[in-house]
């Protein structure tokens, strides 16, 4: 058993467990002991950054303080959103040595920076051939995947994968037997901040991401991140009512994705607690495609390595 | 002992208004070694000069220091005198008594005293002085010209037709380069291939030009002059000198899937291909990579049509050594492919093209034959979208400059596509539009008001497809920055104008500095912008910066009339002040401890290392030497070197401490 | 008791400050007297030797003066000086030299005022510092550099 | 990205953004990319670029304007105008500033009231438990507000899948957290209040 740092965050315990669920109901398999980071606080998400900008270090600071005492180099942070945080946190103070005096000062503990947070791509990305030889069931569907903002970006901080197309994700899903379909809105943002406050908004800026994944020919959305579920799945009354349609494609996270191909259950992995039925609709009907009339723009050669690019600017 | 004669000058009263001169004349009369000092009204006029002369061989003077005005004036003239009355003209030296004293200071002692110092300080300089000698260089009158695109075209012509010999060498397998693809030509609209096809004739005709296409520069060594290059002719497998060009062999050939790289992928070309109808010379080359018999070893088609048996499989790369007293960089530039920019969906799109597919949409004799039809479906494209500044400008991507030709071709773009589909709507989003230049802001306007071209100031932030059409999400920033959003049926990346590939290469190569772009660099951006550091090395057109025809016609003009003055003359005459790494007898040989330190700090990479060998081959030491071809005498080794083993011509040590020691 | 006049010695490039300070007498700008120039290809040329020897011939401060930075007519000769320079101000501040006493700056073909400004400032100031008589004790740096240092 | 030597070092606003965040509104060339890919432009009163413009001329009255606008609330903090702006301007810090600042000179957008509540409501759990207690949250921001809350229409199925929990997880170390919250920038959570 690998021993890793797991800061679950609140939406894991709460409005998203069958996040902390089926990424549990695979770690085992794949070899992973999760040691949850002692005596956790909120890592402040929005609320903290938007008002009090030493708050919105410390409180992800303190986070990663405790998780030094578990004597080990990496966190696993499976929520987007408090990824980010610590990923700020732990870049600033990093960068800043006057920063980081006035933040221990804050958390009235030492801090060491020798913790990296993970994100749940980098995490099942690093260690993908702990469960690749163990897809029983292949998860053969036509799927989405979402990525949202703040796990590519902003590019400086996170230095994941490239900002505009990410592959990662689709990587992974592939994978498990599933194919990622190419589309739009892999980054477009979800609204989720507002979730809560302006829902409605939310429900107009979802639908567009839900709209063009069904259009391509989705049977699933596939996200990493609790707060994109919440608004792609919880919120789908107030999607559905913004686009003037009906859908019902089903969300799941990407835990979920291996778990299925893993082979475990779906009541194992939380399915149960989605809002919107876990039901994959049928296979879209491959479209014939359109002759070119001259050669195409077949020229265009391979995405080059745009992170690379963003990073040395 | 030296004999040194010292001449101070009135210059009517400009001098002799705040300075003593014959006080001055007379306290240096005692100096040691001075043995003839006197003052006169006009030391330049003609009675002055010869006061000069006659006074070098009366007293058989060893050293002269006209105290005068600054050397700036009239060195030259002094030192001319010298060398007529015999004496080496670098034992004369001037000490600057009116700019900077008798002009900058009031009529007082002190301005006398300074006067005197100046005088002093120069006559212990000329005590050290050794006679120098202008170094000659001979001169091979033949011109390498790198690069066939209209920089090189224009460039070979004007030094061909000086009467000079010129080289030319081209990578691709015709000359022509980028104004070849073009469509039409701001700001006249005058079509490219028909201006340019003349040229391309005219170089393969000419009798001073040796053309070699398909051909790269393998190395150089050498300098100014006499530089020696080796080229490689790379293989075409068709023996140019049989071929007649009748292109039976592309027609015939069997592999004719290949994205042809004139037509920039929108269109096919056979394994054996001329790229274009109008290439330069008309000979095909075989695609190696692509050809069926080099892949599976059979077909030979091309082999059994061609009418002259001129197919080679087995021609192999040729080494050709020429010898090249200048040569012309004129190596271009590189549309930058956008798939940088996945938020433009470049590639990812097939109706998401750059700038020169469009130039080959528009081109009649492009894969469409000039009809506006958009790759993906061939469709008439109705709303047809152009962005500016597409990679440029963009410092979050590495490419902060403005490359220079978008605005303007954007413009013709939009213009062009209007005239081709009337009724079609034309959006430009843009920053700025640069259209400095002779008729070109007129031309922009034309564009706008006469073709009816919408341009939008803003920039788009990303487009994505929806329902068959792409959606360009924009900002207007003129209409209170609102967001617009525009469904289009083709979208024109005004891409980024980039150093060509192997830029940086080149320029290690040739030793000429490249900018952090990798342009190369030019001497001085104002005064010297066809040189570079490297002495009988010019640049012309787009490898020096994004620039556009009429620009890069006239440098390459510029850099064909500097390799013309170089070769009016058989030798090279250059001032002698350089550097040189002391010799000493051995076991010693130099001082020199063959650190190399000084090597990279020349900004002439004028400094080799050398093995010093005795009689019997065997090498004893490393020591610097100082190529005086390359060196221009800036003095930076000197101060580097730590043992002193490297001294500058005409500001030794010896002679600048003798001029402190004097003060 | 009449004041203190510094002796200021002036290594300049050829080609900007040179021709600048040709242009100061051009324009018939004065300026202190005080100053005599060392005329040098580039900036690149100076070494620290110079300076020491100038001090050495007891003057009492000194001014480097070249291109600016990217008007170099070597291209790159005065970045040297100035690289150089850094490292010769650590240098010689170890050594005990008061680097107060040399001044750095560029003066182009075209500032002619410029350049009388330069002298007039750094005349003031040396002569504020007063006599640099410091320097006489400074014994092993005035032993003959070229015996000791030329292997 | 460094503040620039000549650009706003006074004590505009413009210059309290460059010496607090490091943002400096020069940079921005006035491109509008920001703008074309922001979520949220068609809500705001001032778009992203807009911000950049009056902060940058600064003229009299345009700093008010920034202060009072609604366009920092309904900011997602989603980083695709930092992610694209070819001038790298980092519009999410600037904005995280503004919130502040607003609330610090009492100029807070009417409109944004509901975000200052909710933030407070939100950041008040963490003070008071640790984490984040959605209950509270929801009956916190009902109270703070006096707006119905949307979402409480779900509360029941959320609570029956098991997702809401009806009492808070509280951390043992709660004290620390009360710590934090009293040293961290003091005078601005004070003045949220
Ligand atoms: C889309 C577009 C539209 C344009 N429209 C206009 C217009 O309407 N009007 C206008 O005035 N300008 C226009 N321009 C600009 C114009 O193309 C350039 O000004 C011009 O092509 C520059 O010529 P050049 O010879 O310097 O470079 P190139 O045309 O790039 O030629 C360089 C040549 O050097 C060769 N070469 C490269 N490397 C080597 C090497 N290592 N060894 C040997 N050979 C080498 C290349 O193969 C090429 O043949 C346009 C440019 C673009 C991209
Ligand atoms: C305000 C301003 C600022 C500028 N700043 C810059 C800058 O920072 N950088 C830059 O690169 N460029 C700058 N320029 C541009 C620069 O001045 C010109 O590029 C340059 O001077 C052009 O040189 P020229 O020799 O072609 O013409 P001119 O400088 O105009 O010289 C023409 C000469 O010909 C003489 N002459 C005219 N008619 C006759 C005749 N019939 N017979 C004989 N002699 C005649 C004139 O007396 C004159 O001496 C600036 C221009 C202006 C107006
Ligand atoms: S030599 Fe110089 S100083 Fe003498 S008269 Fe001629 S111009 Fe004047
Ligand atoms: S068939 Fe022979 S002669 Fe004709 S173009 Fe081909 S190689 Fe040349
Ligand atoms: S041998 Fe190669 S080039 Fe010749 S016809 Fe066959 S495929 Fe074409
Ligand atoms: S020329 Fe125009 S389009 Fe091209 S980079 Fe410059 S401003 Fe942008
Ligand atoms: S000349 Fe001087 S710097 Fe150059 S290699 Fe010899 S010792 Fe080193
Ligand atoms: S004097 Fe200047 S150009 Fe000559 S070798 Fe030395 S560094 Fe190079
Ligand atoms: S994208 Fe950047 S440069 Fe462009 S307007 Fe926005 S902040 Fe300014
Ligand atoms: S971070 Fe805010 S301003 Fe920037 S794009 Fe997202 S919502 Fe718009």
């Amino acid at each position: 058993m690998t021993k890793i740092a797991y800061y679950p965050g609140c939406s894991l315990l709460g409005s998203s467990r069958e996040y902390d669920e089926s990424l549990r109901a695979i770690a085992g398999p794949m070899g992973f002991e999760l040691l949850q980071v002692p005596d956790w606080n909120c890592c402040g998400a929005s609320s903290a950054h938007s008002l009090n900008h030493e708050l919105s270090l410390a409180l992800p600071a303190r986070i990663l303080a405790l998780s030094e005492t578990l004597g080990v180099d990496e966190m696993l942070v499976p929520c987007a959103a408090c990824y980010s945080r610590l990923v700020t946190a732990h870049h600033d103070l990093a960068e800043s040595a006057e920063t980081r005096d006035r933040i221990i000062e804050i958390i009235g503990m030492p801090y060491q920076g020798t913790v990296k947070p993970l994100n749940i791509l980098e995490f099942l990305e690093r260690h993908a051939d702990s469960f690749k030889d163990k897809v029983s069931k292949p998860f053969e569907k036509d799927v989405a995947c979402y990525y949202g903002c703040l796990l590519v970006r902003p590019p400086k901080i996170t230095k994941f994968d490239r900002p505009e197309d990410p592959r990662t994700m689709d990587n992974l899903v592939e994978l498990t037997g599933a194919t990622a379909l190419d589309w739009d809105f892999k980054v477009e943002c979800c609204g989720a901040s507002h979730s809560i406050s302006k829902t409605d908004l939310v429900g107009k800026l979802s639908s567009k991401i839900v709209g063009n994944a069904v259009k391509k020919g989705a049977q699933a959305i596939v996200v990493a991140c609790p707060m994109c579920h919440s608004n792609l799945d919880m919120r789908r009354t107030f999607i559905n009512r913004a686009a003037g349609r009906n859908y019902t494609i089903p969300v799941i996270y990407i835990t979920q994705a291996i778990g299925l191909a893993m082979g475990l259950s779906e009541k194992a992995l939380g399915f149960p607690r989605h809002i919107v039925k876990v039901k994959f609709p049928e296979k879209a009907k491959v479209k014939a495609e359109v002759k070119p009339a001259v050669a195409a723009a077949a020229a265009a050669p391979a995405p080059a390595a745009q992170s690379e690019q963003t990073e040395e600017a | 002992m030296s004999r040194i004669g010292v001449f101070v000058c009135h210059c009517g009263t400009n001098i002799s208004a705040t300075v003593d001169c014959p006080g001055v004349a007379e306290t240096l009369s005692h100096v040691p070694g001075v043995v003839h000092s006197v003052d006169y009204k006009y030391m330049c006029s003609d009675p002055g000069q010869t006061m000069i002369k006659d006074a070098i061989k009366e007293h058989k003077l060893d050293g002269v220091v006209v105290s005068a005005c600054s050397p700036h004036m009239h060195e030259p003239t002094f030192r001319r005198a010298c060398a007529e009355a015999g004496l080496n003209p670098y034992l004369c030296e001037m000490a600057n008594l009116r700019e900077h004293c008798s002009w900058v200071h009031d009529k007082e002692e002190a301005t006398t005293v300074k006067a005197i110092d100046l005088v002093r300080k120069m006559v212990e300089k000329v005590k050290k002085n050794q006679p120098l000698y202008s170094i000659k260089v001979p001169v091979t009158k033949t011109a390498l010209v790198l690069g066939g695109g209209i920089a090189g075209i224009q460039a070979a012509l004007d030094i061909a037709n000086a009467g000079h010999k010129v080289v030319m060498v081209e990578r691709d397998p015709s000359i022509g380069g980028h104004m070849s693809q073009l469509s039409e030509t701001f700001p006249t609209l005058d079509c490219s291939q028909c201006i340019l096809t003349p040229r391309m004739v005219e170089v393969a005709q000419h009798p001073n030009i040796t053309l070699h296409t398909y051909s790269e520069l393998e190395s150089l060594e050498g300098f100014i002059g006499n530089f020696k290059v080796k080229i490689r002719k790379k293989a075409r497998c068709v023996d140019e000198k049989l071929c007649t060009g009748c292109g039976l062999c592309s027609q015939k050939c069997p592999t004719k899937k290949n994205l042809s790289e004139f037509n920039e992928g929108l269109g096919y070309r056979p394994a054996i291909y001329s790229p274009f109808p109008q290439a330069v010379p008309n000979k095909p080359v075989i695609d190696k990579t692509q050809c069926t018999f080099f892949l599976k070893g059979k077909c030979k088609v091309c082999e059994k049509v061609c009418p002259t048996k001129a197919i080679r499989y087995d021609q192999e790369d040729q080494i050709l050594d020429i010898d090249i007293g200048a040569i012309v960089l004129a190596t271009g530039f590189k549309v930058l492919q956008p798939d940088f920019f996945p938020e433009y969906g470049y590639g990812k799109y097939k109706d998401v093209i750059q700038g020169l597919q469009f130039e080959r949409l528009a081109s009649a004799s492009g894969p469409t034959s000039g009809e506006m039809k958009r790759p993906s479906d061939g469709k008439e494209p109705e709303t047809v979208v152009f962005v500016a500044c597409a990679g440029s400008r963009d410092e979050a991507k590495g490419l902060p400059y403005c490359s220079k030709i978008c605005c303007m071709y954007t413009a013709k773009h939009a213009m062009l596509y209007k005239h081709k589909v009337h009724h079609g709507n034309a959006y430009v989003f843009y920053m700025d539009i640069r259209s400095g230049g002779k008729m070109y802001d007129e031309f922009v306007r034309r564009a706008i008001e006469e073709d009816g071209v919408k341009y939008i100031r803003g920039r788009v932030s990303t487009i994505y497809e929806e329902d068959g059409k792409l959606i360009v999400k924009g900002a207007d920033t003129l209409l209170g920055h609102q967001t617009v959003e525009i469904k289009a049926d083709m979208v024109v990346l005004a891409s980024a104008a980039v150093a060509n590939d192997g830029a940086e290469e080149l320029a290690q190569k040739l030793h000429v500095s490249y900018d952090p772009y990798h342009f190369f660099a030019e001497a001085h951006p104002k005064l010297r912008p066809v040189e570079t550091n490297t002495a009988g090395i010019f640049l012309a057109g787009a490898c020096q910066a994004p620039r556009d025809i009429p620009e890069t016609v006239s440098q390459a003009s510029g850099a064909a009339s500097k390799v013309a003055a170089l070769f009016s003359q058989s030798e090279l005459t250059r001032e002698p002040i350089i550097a040189v790494v002391n010799r000493t007898a051995p076991p010693l040989h130099s001082t020199c401890t063959g650190c190399a330190l000084c090597v990279p700090a020349c900004p002439y990479q004028a400094i080799e290392m050398e093995d010093i060998k005795n009689r019997d081959g065997k090498v004893v030491k490393r020591a610097a030497k100082i190529n005086p071809g390359l060196c221009q005498g800036c003095g930076t080794c000197v101060a580097l070197c730590r043992v002193k083993a490297i001294d500058l011509q005409g500001f030794s040590n010896e002679q600048i401490f003798a001029e402190l020691m004097a003060l | 008791m009449a004041e203190f006049e510094p002796k200021v010695i002036a290594f300049v490039c050829n080609w900007c400050t040179y021709t600048g300070a040709d242009l100061t007498g051009t324009s018939r700008i004065k300026h202190a007297s005080n100053v005599r120039i060392i005329r040098l290809p580039c900036t690149g040329r100076i070494d620290f030797m110079l300076l020491m020897k100038a001090f050495a011939k007891g003057a009492d401060g000194i001014i480097v003066s070249g291109c600016h930075p990217n008007d170099c007519h070597y291209t790159s000769g005065n970045f040297h000086a100035r690289r150089r320079w850094i490292v010769y101000r650590s240098l010689l501040n170890f050594m005990g030299v008061d680097i107060r006493r040399i001044i750095f700056s560029w003066v182009s073909a075209a500032e002619g005022a410029k350049w009388a400004e330069v002298v007039n400032t750094a005349v003031n100031e040396f002569r504020a510092l007063g006599p640099y008589d410091e320097y006489k004790n400074l014994a092993p740096i005035r032993a003959n550099w070229r015996t000791e240092h030329a292997g | 990205m460094s503040a620039t030597t000549h650009g706003h070092n006074d004590d505009t606003l413009a210059g309290r953004l460059s010496r607090a965040t490091d943002v400096s509104v020069t940079r921005c060339y006035q491109c509008g990319k920001c703008t074309a890919g922001c979520p949220m432009a068609e809500e705001m009163d001032y778009t992203p670029s807009h911000i950049l413009r009056l902060l940058q001329v600064g003229l009299d009255g345009f700093e008010d304007r920034v202060l009072r606008a609604y366009s920092p609330w309904v900011c997602l903090t989603c980083e695709m105008c930092y992610a694209r702006c070819p001038q790298e301007v980092d519009i999410p810090k600037m904005m995280d500033f503004l919130r502040a600042e607003s609330v610090r000179l009492k100029k807070v957008n009417p409109r944004a009231k509901d975000f200052v509540s909710l933030h407070k409501t939100f950041l008040d759990s963490i003070h008071y438990v640790g984490r984040l207690y959605e209950v509270g949250l929801i009956a916190g921001y009902k109270a703070r507000s006096w707006h119905l809350f949307q979402d409480v229409l779900m509360a029941p199925k959320l609570f029956f899948k098991g997702k809401l929990k009806l009492f808070p997880h509280l951390i043992k170390n709660r004290k620390n957290m009360s710590q934090i919250f009293k040293k961290a920038g003091t005078a601005r959570t004070e003045a949220a209040k």
